[in-house]
């Protein structure tokens, strides 16, 4: 053949699998989307608020030097709540407790879902029988409970109720997962490389997964905002590390010290409404996660 | 001739079970104690309708299924009985392709990655550029010159017959002495078939390939093959010279299927008297009968009693019918 | 003797909007459906074969849309056009007047409905006598060789060949005088395939029907088809009947794909189209087939040819004739 | 269509979910290492306690023995349907406790989530059904809703109806328990309004946060469905949108809003159990989060046992009313 010298740019032009060039038209096509762009925006947003909180909110949040009870002013743009603590910087400093909560749980469960659904709608058999009535077991029995009933006898540390909440949270990922799985094993692309002498973690790796990827993001962030106000319900009912300034504990504080007698709106409406920003960049990223992504219908 | 593939007596069951409120099997045979040959550069059809059990018998000869009986043997060596490691010799002399060019090619990898795996994976002795030459010289071979600008694309970037030829380059680069071809000019349109089947035909002639070609299409199946064999239920009912058997085809079935197949004649037109009786559903469950004896007009009682024999009626020409004893 | 067209498409253009794209899928069609015609429509994908059918029906939804052009039903009070008929108007024409077999038998059935519902829904509403339904049902199954028993089941427990016959009754249902089949055996062994066909031709000849046959597989409607239409990227390239049009194959596209065909004489070698379809969503200066076709010379890439009859009904689009 | 085997087998899985969620329960307060009495005196009551307590909590525990006599003990009391006396209630049984309270959770449970499949169902097919402006309202509408804690909901309904909006000082809507205190229970009308009126709130928080979901789901079936080809082939048979719609696109668009029900009914039991904190309304959750205040942790356990058979049996009522529904499943 005539092809003989290949010129270096050429063969690395060829033989890199360009995954950034992928990303970045992925991360285009999402911006160009109404609803991804506004998810990304939302979610950055929060993201930035949290990092202000962290490193130069007004005040100690846990320094009680103001009068209690004061709705907003000029010192205080959120007021101060039942001992005196300034509102904006709990919500700060909450906001990224809370952040760093549904991350935490999302990745872990995410990596426990994964792995289970894949393995088991990919090798099948008894190991999938086994995995699967797990998932059904974990599936049926009301996580609100539960994570009451554990978060009792486990100390009550904020790392343990991310452990639980990430111990629960896999589930229904894994059940997801494992039906997709199912579904791309099929296609002719498996059995190809399987001719072609990949092992079976190999397959998984090229074949499975990297399809898998926006189905996992998208579980991912629910699973995420699913922890965020798993832990606040926790607090609220008084479980869990009560010191720990987050969302929850913000509730939890406002419900037992008199918020509500006090008339203190102004402590009430930013953890929820932190809540709901939160729940609405989730859904935005990941309806427009699912519209760029999914498969063009075939004329 | 020497055989390179020799299938022995193999049988494949599935399995499955229904039934309301109590609990009933029902065991359908996809392979019925086939017993076919195929020789070295040779090019070898397989035909009958969906639910034959043509594509099982595929998949069995590369052994990506169990069997429950029979053996195969691929240059005189039961593939069945190969360990991790030969079982690894074997898969880089047999190769595949496949019915669906979209579902054939992952499409978030490069034609180049998946043209090259097979290289990559059976020969690890070659280096970089040798597999680059190797994949564009491949590439080419199927027809898609330059060859060059198929590397970086992704199969989304390309037609369905240029995504057939995809498939072809990948089963032919890593050098296999055997493949499977399962329905390759199926979901084609016409007019992109006849290359493809060309491109087939000159993979034996030129590259000495042999190959399995399976097909509901007799059409198409006798213009690459130069033998056929016909399946019904999982049985070879009739097989011989591909001329031959569309010119003399002896089995009930196998005539059935010739005659129903269109032809570009507008001077034959199809009879409205001969209208069909209804159709049922049947499958193989493995009774001791002729399993096309529920449809076939020349039905005897014989015929519900024994399986008939597969034998020689004439040379290379084989049938499996009582109408031949 | 004149004879009046039972349907009459009228320069029809329908287009698709898809990705902020354009597609022009059916582009300027003229067609004629005389009753008691058996006519085919050939295409391979994407020539627009489907939705041009579908415009027979009125039939097509977001994202497309029928540029302009008309479709022409001369029905028991005149000729109306059908694409500019008031919604009530069009229920009762639909299915009553044109009933169709769609592609894709397996999925249009409803899945959670008895075949028995599926055919009775449709005959009360146009009006059959809900004391003549259950005998009408049982006679649509039998004429498109079905056992009766069947109506009792949802479409999941019968298999392809049997859903597709379910919907040979249900387009026979309410006594159309034109019936379109749209690639409606493909999906079928060609066993099956010739029982199905050849009972539309029976029927065709008892009921005194008009068939519309739409397919991809053009040695098939040699042997069923009396007119050939065949199209090529949004329009009809060449129209003839059966005979001329395989012995005399005008258009270079129509020739190419007789040529692409295997058949069962051994010898003859046969050889694909070189190229791909054009890119219907690009404005196409001269004729659509100039880049695949060995005889294209300046003209085709100028202007686009007319449909033009060349003598004894055989039309062709083509700047050769 | 269901098969026997099937029943079967769901029964089996059943009493393996039960037989997990019990051998936590059971093993749980053992994780800790040491004496689980002793912790518990220690840790929650400073080793402050009446004799009497430390007795119940003994025997409640099952201590005594190796750790598998200890176990079958505590399945012997339990197969009793002996969930031992509370420690905080005492002389008061769980079992009693749970049976006075648990038909206030199941008239919150039970009317929230019918409500909110109704509401959902009805809304969703409205909004895929009609597209367009309506419908992107809708979905936005949903969407919002379904980001809003039903906790957080609850606080703001209490702020609101409890101290802002107090009209000569008596409130429009009670916002505390289950019923008034004056009306004497039972079918008198009094009691019936009283009831009505104190549901309000607590069953306004958990069907505005759970009916969302549903209208979601509804709709993006609806508008799968209205893709499909039967659909187009029931407009091609010219039948009446209303046909179409009730036979073809409803019949159809509802299986998995079905299938879904089993899941977001384990949701809705968390939502409740808050609710029920929010507005002291007597139901075990009302129960669970004074057992949790107090450290009552028999009455946790019985609480929890009871909420998990609860909703086994409701997925496997879901499932077969599934298998009603949809011809195509077999429950095999």
């Amino acid at each position: 053949m005539t092809n003989v010298g290949i010129d270096k740019e050429r063969m690395e032009a060829v033989t890199s699998s360009r995954p950034t060039k992928r990303f970045k038209d992925f991360m285009s096509k999402l911006w160009k989307h109404r609803k991804g762009k506004a998810g990304l925006i939302i979610l950055f947003g929060l993201v930035i608020f949290a990092l202000i909180g962290h490193f130069a909110a007004p005040y100690n949040p846990l320094a009680n030097n103001a009068a209690a009870f004061q709705p907003p002013s000029h010192a205080h743009l959120l007021g101060t709540d039942y001992i005196g603590q300034d509102i904006l910087s709990w919500f700060m400093v909450g906001t990224g407790t809370s952040l760093v909560v549904g991350f935490t749980i999302a990745i872990l469960s995410a990596l426990i879902g994964v792995t289970v659904g894949v393995i088991a709608g990919y090798f099948g058999g008894k190991i999938d029988d086994v995995l699967m009535r797990a998932v059904d077991v974990l599936l049926v029995i009301p996580g609100f409970p539960l994570l009451v009933i554990l978060q009792t006898f486990l100390p009550p540390t904020l790392e343990t109720t991310v452990l639980i909440l990430s111990i629960l949270g896999w589930p229904f990922l894994a059940r997801v997962i494992r039906s997709q799985t199912l579904t791309l094993k099929e296609r002719q692309y498996v059995l190809a490389s399987k001719l072609s002498g990949l092992s079976g973690m190999q397959i998984i790796f090229r074949d499975i997964i990297p399809m898998l990827i926006p189905i996992i993001t998208i579980n991912a962030i629910f699973i995420a905002v699913g922890g965020v106000v798993a832990q606040a319900g926790l607090a609220f009912f008084g479980l869990g590390d009560l010191r720990s300034v987050n969302w929850g504990t913000e509730l939890y504080y406002f419900f037992n010290q008199d918020g509500i007698a006090y008339k203190a709106w102004w402590w009430l409406l930013p953890p929820g409404i932190g809540i709901i920003i939160l729940g609405l960049g989730a859904n935005f990223l990941s309806n427009g996660i699912f519209e760029t992504t999914k498969p063009q219908k075939g004329g | 001739m020497n055989s390179i593939i020799e299938t022995n007596q193999v049988t494949k069951e599935f399995v499955t079970k229904r039934g309301f409120l109590k609990r009933t099997t029902s065991t359908t045979r996809a392979l019925d104690q086939v017993n076919v040959t195929i020789n070295e550069n040779e090019i070898f059809g397989l035909i009958g309708e969906s639910g034959s059990g043509k594509t099982t018998l595929g998949l069995a000869i590369l052994r990506l299924i169990d069997l429950n009986q029979g053996k195969i043997n691929f240059f005189g060596e039961n593939i069945y009985d190969l360990k991790k490691r030969q079982l690894f010799n074997f898969r880089e002399k047999t190769q595949m392709i496949f019915q669906d060019p979209y579902s054939s090619l992952n499409p978030v990898v490069t034609i180049y990655k998946s043209v090259s795996t097979p290289l990559k994976v059976f020969h690890k002795e070659m280096s970089e550029e040798q597999v680059v030459d190797k994949v564009i010289q491949t590439l080419e071979t199927v027809g898609l010159t330059p060859a060059d600008q198929f590397l970086n694309k992704f199969p989304s970037q390309m037609s369905g017959g240029q995504r057939q030829r995809v498939g072809i380059a990948r089963a032919v680069i890593s050098d296999p002495d055997f493949i499977v071809a399962d329905e390759p000019v199926s979901m084609l349109d016409v007019s992109l078939r006849a290359d493809i089947l060309n491109i087939l035909i000159n993979l034996k002639l030129k590259l000495n390939k042999s190959m399995m070609f399976i097909s509901h299409d007799i059409t198409v199946t006798q213009y690459v093959s130069d033998r056929i064999a016909v399946m019904h239920l999982g049985q070879i009912v009739e097989m011989g010279e591909s001329g031959e058997i569309i010119k003399n085809p002896l089995h009930p079935y196998t005539k059935t299927l010739i005659d129903s197949i269109p032809v570009p004649d507008p001077n034959k037109k199809w009879n409205t008297d001969e209208i069909g009786g209804q159709i049922s559903e049947y499958t193989n469950e493995g009774k001791n009968e002729c399993s096309y004896a529920n449809k076939c007009p020349f039905v005897k009682d014989v015929c519900r009693e024994r399986r008939p024999d597969f034998k020689e009626v004439e040379k290379n020409h084989f049938v499996a019918c009582v109408l031949y004893d | 003797m004149m004879s009046f067209p039972l349907l009459e498409v009228k320069d029809i253009s329908v287009e698709y909007g898809v990705d902020g794209k354009t597609i022009k899928a059916v582009n300027h069609v003229n067609l004629e459906i005389n009753k008691g015609d058996v006519v085919a429509i050939v295409g391979e994908s994407g020539s627009g074969k489907s939705t041009l059918a579908m415009t027979f029906l009125n039939l097509i939804e977001k994202p497309g849309r029928i540029r302009n052009g008309k479709v022409n039903y001369r029905g028991a009070k005149g000729v109306v056009d059908v694409l500019r008929m008031r919604p009530v108007d069009l229920m009762r024409y639909r299915w009553k007047e044109v009933s169709m077999i769609f592609q894709s038998a397996m999925n249009s059935l409803n899945p959670v409905m008895r075949i028995e519902g599926q055919l009775r829904d449709v005959m009360i509403e146009h009006g059959t006598d809900e004391s003549l339904v259950d005998a009408k049902i049982d006679e649509k199954l039998k004429l498109a060789g079905l056992t009766t028993s069947i109506k009792k089941s949802y479409p999941h427990e019968l298999s392809g060949g049997m859903k597709q016959r379910v919907n040979i009754a249900l387009a026979l249902a309410c006594d159309p005088k034109l019936l379109i089949a749209d690639e409606a055996t493909t999906a079928l062994d060609v066993v099956v395939q010739r029982q199905i066909l050849t009972r539309l031709l029976k029927l065709k000849q008892d009921l005194s029907l008009s068939l519309v046959f739409i397919t991809h597989d053009i040695s098939l409607v040699a042997n069923i088809a009396e007119i050939i239409n065949v199209m090529y990227a949004g329009k009809i390239v060449e129209r003839a009947f059966a005979k001329q049009l395989f012995e005399n194959p005008l258009h270079p596209y129509t020739e190419a794909l007789l040529q692409s065909i295997p058949t069962l004489e051994k010898g003859t070698a046969i050889k694909g189209i070189k190229g791909t379809p054009p890119d219907l969503s690009k404005e196409i200066k001269g004729c659509p087939f100039a880049d695949r076709c060995p005889k294209m010379f300046d003209r085709c890439l100028a202007e686009p040819p007319e449909l033009k009859n060349v003598g004894d009904n055989h039309y062709v689009s083509c700047h050769l004739y | 269509m269901i098969t026997r085997r099937y029943v079967i087998r769901r029964i089996i899985y059943m009493a393996i979910t039960f037989f997990v969620a019990i051998t936590l329960v059971f093993l749980l307060p053992r994780l800790a290492p040491g004496n689980p009495v002793l912790i518990i005196l220690l840790t929650k009551y400073g080793g402050i306690v009446k004799p009497q307590q430390l007795k119940i909590l003994e025997s409640e525990l099952h201590i005594s023995g190796t750790l598998w006599q200890q176990y079958i003990s505590f399945w012997i009391s339990l197969l009793h349907g002996n969930f031992g006396p509370s420690f905080y209630y005492y002389p008061q049984s769980v079992s009693s406790l749970i049976i006075t309270h648990i038909p206030w959770t199941f008239f919150l449970l039970g009317t929230s989530t019918i409500i909110s499949i109704v509401l959902g169902v009805a809304v969703g097919s409205y909004s895929g059904w009609k597209r367009g402006y309506s419908d992107s309202f809708l979905q936005s509408f949903s969407i919002g809703l379904t980001a809003v804690p039903y906790f957080w909901l609850a606080l703001i309904f209490q702020l609101v109806f409890a101290v802002l909006v107090v009209i000569d000082g008596t409130h429009i809507l009670p916002v505390a328990g289950a019923y008034g205190y004056f009306v004497t229970p039972g079918f008198n009308y009094q009691f019936v309004i009283s009831l009505l009126k104190h549901s309000i709130l607590p069953l306004a928080t958990l069907v505005i946060t759970s009916f969302p979901g549903f209208a979601l789901l509804m709709r993006n079936t609806i508008v799968t469905v209205l893709d499909e080809d039967y659909v187009l082939q029931a407009k091609a048979k010219g039948l009446s949108l209303n046909t179409i719609r009730k036979s073809y696109v409803n019949k159809n668009a509802i299986l998995p809003v079905a299938t879904s029900v089993g899941l977001a009914f384990a949701g809705i039991v968390g939502g409740a159990f808050i609710v029920e904190e929010v507005f002291s309304y007597p139901g075990i959750g009302y129960l669970l989060y004074n057992a949790v205040t107090v450290y009552d942790y028999p009455l946790e356990e019985g609480i929890f046992l009871i909420i998990v058979i609860v909703t086994i049996l409701a997925n496997f009522a879901v499932d077969l009313l599934y298998a009603y529904l949809d011809p195509r499943v077999v429950l095999k």
